[in-house]
């Protein structure tokens, strides 16, 4: 997987080979159009998704064309009073898919999210079947507000579910089972994998159940739990560190709410070594609660400390050098998982 | 007093709704007084006009999302006074099953209610939502909400009407301008006192109403429903009036001056109802005391039941929070 | 420490007895007085503030009448725009305290926190040092809108600190260090102390230093590592505890970011048995940074799994038998600990 | 054109800077197609008389939040081109010292300049904060800020006009209506086309001004400036124009209907300016290609110094977090 810096503003491909390989971005884009030609409740909305523009990063081109305005629909700039319509369509039955620009604009529509949507089957059962579709993550130089990966507030927050695919089959799977889940899930898609990441992605209805891990690269010696683009980066040390003999796990969680719980205390009970690696600031994120299950919960398997990687206690800074700084990759990967084997 | 075309029957029913929704009212201060009460309430005083002959607009099919105030609303819409109470007294049997607070959280999609949330104004865009899922297939639904004139200040408020207005949805809002929001008075919430001008920069029409005149909101709701239904896009309406009693139980209100409150008091809603009802001989004295009374019995019933019914499960904690 | 239902909306007494024993919300008020007075750049602003109102728990009566309308703010309800306007006069110098009327409508103005304020001064060095006042916590049978303990957001949200005092004498001194602190500091108050726990405060000018945690009981046998109401739970617990012959030592971590991890790596080798307690939602909450950074980093001093109680991952229940349910007590700890001493 | 009182120099000033701009954006645009950019960034073409017309209306002490669209008004307000090349291709002597991307984030108090963040439309209640920190101070100062259309359908439009109006702040909001943000045309936006609608409701000034006309934007931004000056509180001003170019440096904006360009490319700003002082008389051909001449030598000059300086340290990371 390169960081290819042009990630995201080419037409996607439509034609699709035999072999069925297609980058990340276009298995969201057939994940999208094939459920919105299954399911008439289907729809999508967002900032210049409409039209021939079909959205930034070009995901839902041609969509209006086929579907209809009514079906594709362009907002203004208001994010926090378009997911609240999102609310209201869903409370009605309709699947709306919310399209946030970037990921990094979606706390502007945080109170939509946080309070409204995520409580409402709880307090009085009215479910919300809406997804927010969030272009997440960086390494990319866009810099603090085109980077972020903010889904530590999402998962700490009751009522929601948040996904994180970081495979183009898994971005088909887990976005099909997003419209299809009753309640307010949020999907956050690497902006980094987008036209740099291709794979096999299966034809037709492929669903990745929400709420299950997935063992990436089996191994004995140590487990490396991560998620999104840095998947890639684990696997990547994975590789090296198996020349040097070293038997790497590494468990892509693909859900980070609700947790596969079961498969990360197998992998930290199976190897006793466990480092968690994500793109998002380390400090109080996801990582934490996954170190923190496994402290209470897999404490007398483990043979070393828990060991975490992520994003620095700083916005995203843009410059290229001190985003490289900033952002964990496959060398410091490849560096901790050395010291923690040799633990 | 406006007139319109509701036949008398149709004027005793608005009465009731009244009537119920204050003796409900009354009855629940009084609750709350006797320390009978579970966490903070909102008294309704001076609201039932704009709750009431609002909702009376409405087919059933139309969704409304009322607000905190809009006590009458729910009653009308068939949310039983016993099920309101329970939600005030955390029962099982409550509107949340326990789960949220006083007129908080009380949906109930049979009866086509969305529920209200503490955070000011969230049902404005929800049921802006709503409206375009009627447009999205094509149903003459309409929806119908509500907020304060302190939720007017709310940057919600301008998003909502803004894509209400471009997306001609069928969506009426009702601002209730009550000259307070909580203890801050409307000069400083706001410098012109008309909430109802921004409709204009909208392009939609907006339109005040005296909010103490049952039949006066009934008529504008009406007529701004039926111009939704029929693809006429949204519109604001703002209802003057006053909150006769404190923001919440335990607020004096000492802040809002005496003579104001008298002001109102001699316009309150349901007194002058009742006069209008009687000096256009659509009904008599006694025939309203009977109402009140049928209103009474129906609240301490409700109340009686509520207190009786039990406090949910803690074993149930857990549930619902996923549907 | 009781939690009194009443913990409100009656006036805050202003007569300070000679061995000055004050209530946790007299301590704020005489905080936020007593530096209004010290210095002319302070203001408060937010809804209801003003007049002889004073905010819906008192806590600025009187402050109008003392200080005029130019530094005593009624805002309008609009939390997103009334913070950005805070943000751009601590641009310029002043230093607004802000009240939130609930910590639960903090997320309304998520954006003008954690995007502009938090961001502004790695950005291009603009110091935004105001201060947010947000009554937090439940346990008072006040619903789902009142009674959010939302500081793991913030926590997790670069540029920000974040303090949440236990005690009448923290509450005035993280106050005036959060004040005079030029960074934007979210300050976390507990509604059920309000007027449930009274304690001596220090005279005049008092401050706790941020980023210190305070070892509230000492104690050998295992450590019990919270904050805010929970504290009182955790050292009444405590006290159950040392009945039994079990030493429990007690941090009150006072400051959540900076976390004073010094201080709870500390007690942590010291005791070798953790438990962490906060009222939020366990799941993703502080107490997953702590457990994270303790299985990190004082891993070869632990005798026992890290253990963690908190809120459930559900909105605050209303209902007395189910805000029970979700939420920690001394009982709770008591049962953890006890097990804990005996892994 | 309208004509107001200025000096044949403060004529050639303002061109001057509009050229400055305008020639800066040619070769930015130039470097990014050449592959030498970091990042994205913002043509700016169609802006410059908004900027720099708005800017000049204000004197040093008077604070200027600028948005994405106003180079004009960072180069003069005083942000030198190399500081701001440096700012786009991320390097240390950058604004932002390589931490913020394109014009974002290019603060400067000493220079009164509050940098700008990409979530949309933020300066403008921090703009209000500016203006209410001398109303505290008593100082006789004004702030200005900008939004574009599209970020006036945002909620911060509405909270921060209300409190303005209350308050009474010595505000100037200038909306840059430039027809779409990003790919949505206006109509797609809101239902009126005229942004200035709102003021009305606020019971503030609205004017609507030609964007492409840099005295008349100076003339009415001037207006505004000293009645907020003088204790009469905001304005609204809606300054009308096109975006010229693509949102940003990938949009090649297919979507704009070419006969729209096209009739605005004939009141292209500064070709407009241009005709107009040789027309009256004010400078001829000759002085004007000096000062393009000028323009290009210090741009040139800039992205060399610029491009030769250096990246941060990667270990200054984690510097300048906290105050
Ligand atoms: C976003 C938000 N901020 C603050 C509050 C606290 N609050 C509850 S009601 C209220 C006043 C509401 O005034 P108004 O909208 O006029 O309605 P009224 O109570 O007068 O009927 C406030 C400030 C809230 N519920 N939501
Ligand atoms: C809250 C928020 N949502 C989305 C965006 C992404 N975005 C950046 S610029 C832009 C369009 C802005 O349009 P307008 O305000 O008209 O300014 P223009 O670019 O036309 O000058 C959008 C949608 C953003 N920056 N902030
Ligand atoms: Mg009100
Ligand atoms: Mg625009």
């Amino acid at each position: 997987m390169s960081t290819a810096s042009n990630f995201g503003f080419s037409d996607i491909e439509t034609t699709v080979d035999a072999g069925r390989e297609l980058t990340y971005i276009a298995a969201i884009s057939e994940a999208l159009r094939e459920e919105m030609r299954r399911n008439p409740n289907v729809l999508v909305m967002g900032e210049d998704v409409a039209g021939e523009f079909g959205g930034a990063f070009k995901v839902t081109k041609g969509f209006e064309a086929e579907f209809g305005a009514r079906r594709v629909i362009n907002t203004p700039i208001a994010e926090l009073g378009f997911v609240g319509a999102a609310t209201g369509m869903a409370l009605m039955g309709l699947r709306p898919v919310i399209e946030m620009q970037f990921a990094d604009f979606i706390s502007t529509a945080f109170d939509s999210i946080v309070q409204f949507a995520a409580t409402t089957h709880y307090r009085w059962n009215g479910a919300v079947p809406w997804v927010i579709r969030a272009p997440a993550d960086g390494g990319i130089r866009s810099g603090p507000f085109h980077s972020q990966n903010p889904e530590a507030w999402f998962v700490h927050t009751p009522g929601l579910k948040v996904v994180a695919p970081a495979t183009p089959a898994d971005a088909k799977g887990l976005l099909l089972a997003a419209i299809r889940d009753d309640n307010p899930v949020i999907y956050f898609e690497s902006k980094p994998l987008y036209r740099a990441l291709k794979g096999y992605v299966p034809p037709g209805d492929y669903v990745t159940p929400i709420g299950q891990a997935h063992v990436a690269r089996a191994g004995n010696d140590l487990s490396i739990i991560t998620y999104g683009a840095m998947l890639h980066q684990a696997l990547a040390a994975a590789e090296r560190l198996a020349s040097a003999g070293i038997m790497a796990e590494v468990l892509d969680l693909r859900t980070l709410k609700p947790l596969d719980t079961a498969a990360i205390l197998a992998t930290a009970r199976k190897t006793g070594k466990v480092l968690i690696v994500h793109a998002a600031n380390k400090l109080a994120g996801v990582g934490a609660e996954v170190a923190a299950l496994i402290a209470e919960e897999a404490f007398e398997w483990l043979d070393a400390p828990v060991q975490r990687i992520g994003g620095l206690d700083t916005p995203v800074p843009f410059s290229p050098s001190l985003e490289d700084a900033y952002r964990p990759n496959a060398e410091k990967i490849y560096v901790a998982a050395r010291a923690l084997a040799a633990f | 007093m406006s007139t319109i075309s509701l036949t008398n029957e149709q004027r005793l029913e608005l009465y009731y709704w009244m009537i119920l929704t204050r003796v409900f009212d009354e009855n629940m201060v009084a609750l709350w007084k006797q320390g009978r009460g579970v966490g903070g309430t909102f008294s309704q005083r001076g609201h039932e006009a704009i709750s009431v002959g609002a909702a009376y607009a409405l087919g059933p099919d139309d969704v409304i999302a009322p607000m905190h105030r809009d006590l009458g609303a729910y009653l009308l819409r068939g949310i039983t006074p016993q099920r309101i109470f329970g939600n005030l007294l955390g029962r099982a049997s409550g509107v949340s099953g326990g789960r949220d607070a006083n007129l908080h959280g009380m949906g109930d999609l049979n009866l086509n209610i969305i529920g209200f949330i503490s955070h000011l104004t969230h049902s404005l865009p929800v049921s802006l939502g709503v409206a375009m899922s009627f447009l999205y297939r094509n149903e003459a639904r309409v929806a119908l909400t509500f907020t304060g004139d302190g939720g007017s200040s709310a940057g919600l408020f301008h998003e909502t009407l803004n894509m209400a207005a471009v997306w001609n949805a069928p969506l009426v809002v009702i601002v209730e301008n009550n000259q307070y929001a909580y203890s801050t008075p409307l000069n400083q919430q706001m410098k012109s006192p008309n909430i109802a001008d921004h409709a204009a920069a909208y392009a939609i029409p907006g339109v005040i109403v005296d909010g103490n005149d049952v039949e006066a909101v009934y008529a504008v709701t009406r007529e701004a429903v039926e111009r939704a239904r029929q693809g006429g896009g949204p519109t604001l309406i703002e209802a003057k009036t006053m909150r006769m009693l404190g923001h919440a139980i335990h607020d004096g209100a000492e802040y809002v001056p005496r003579e104001l409150l008298a002001a109102w008091e001699a316009r309150d809603p349901v007194q002058r109802y009742r006069t209008f009802l009687c000096e256009n001989g659509i009904t008599d004295e006694d025939e309203l005391a009977e109402l009140t009374q049928r209103a009474e019995v129906e609240i301490t019933d409700a109340i009686a039941r509520a207190e009786a019914s039990p406090l949910p499960d803690p074993a149930t904690v857990l549930d619902g929070v996923y549907a």
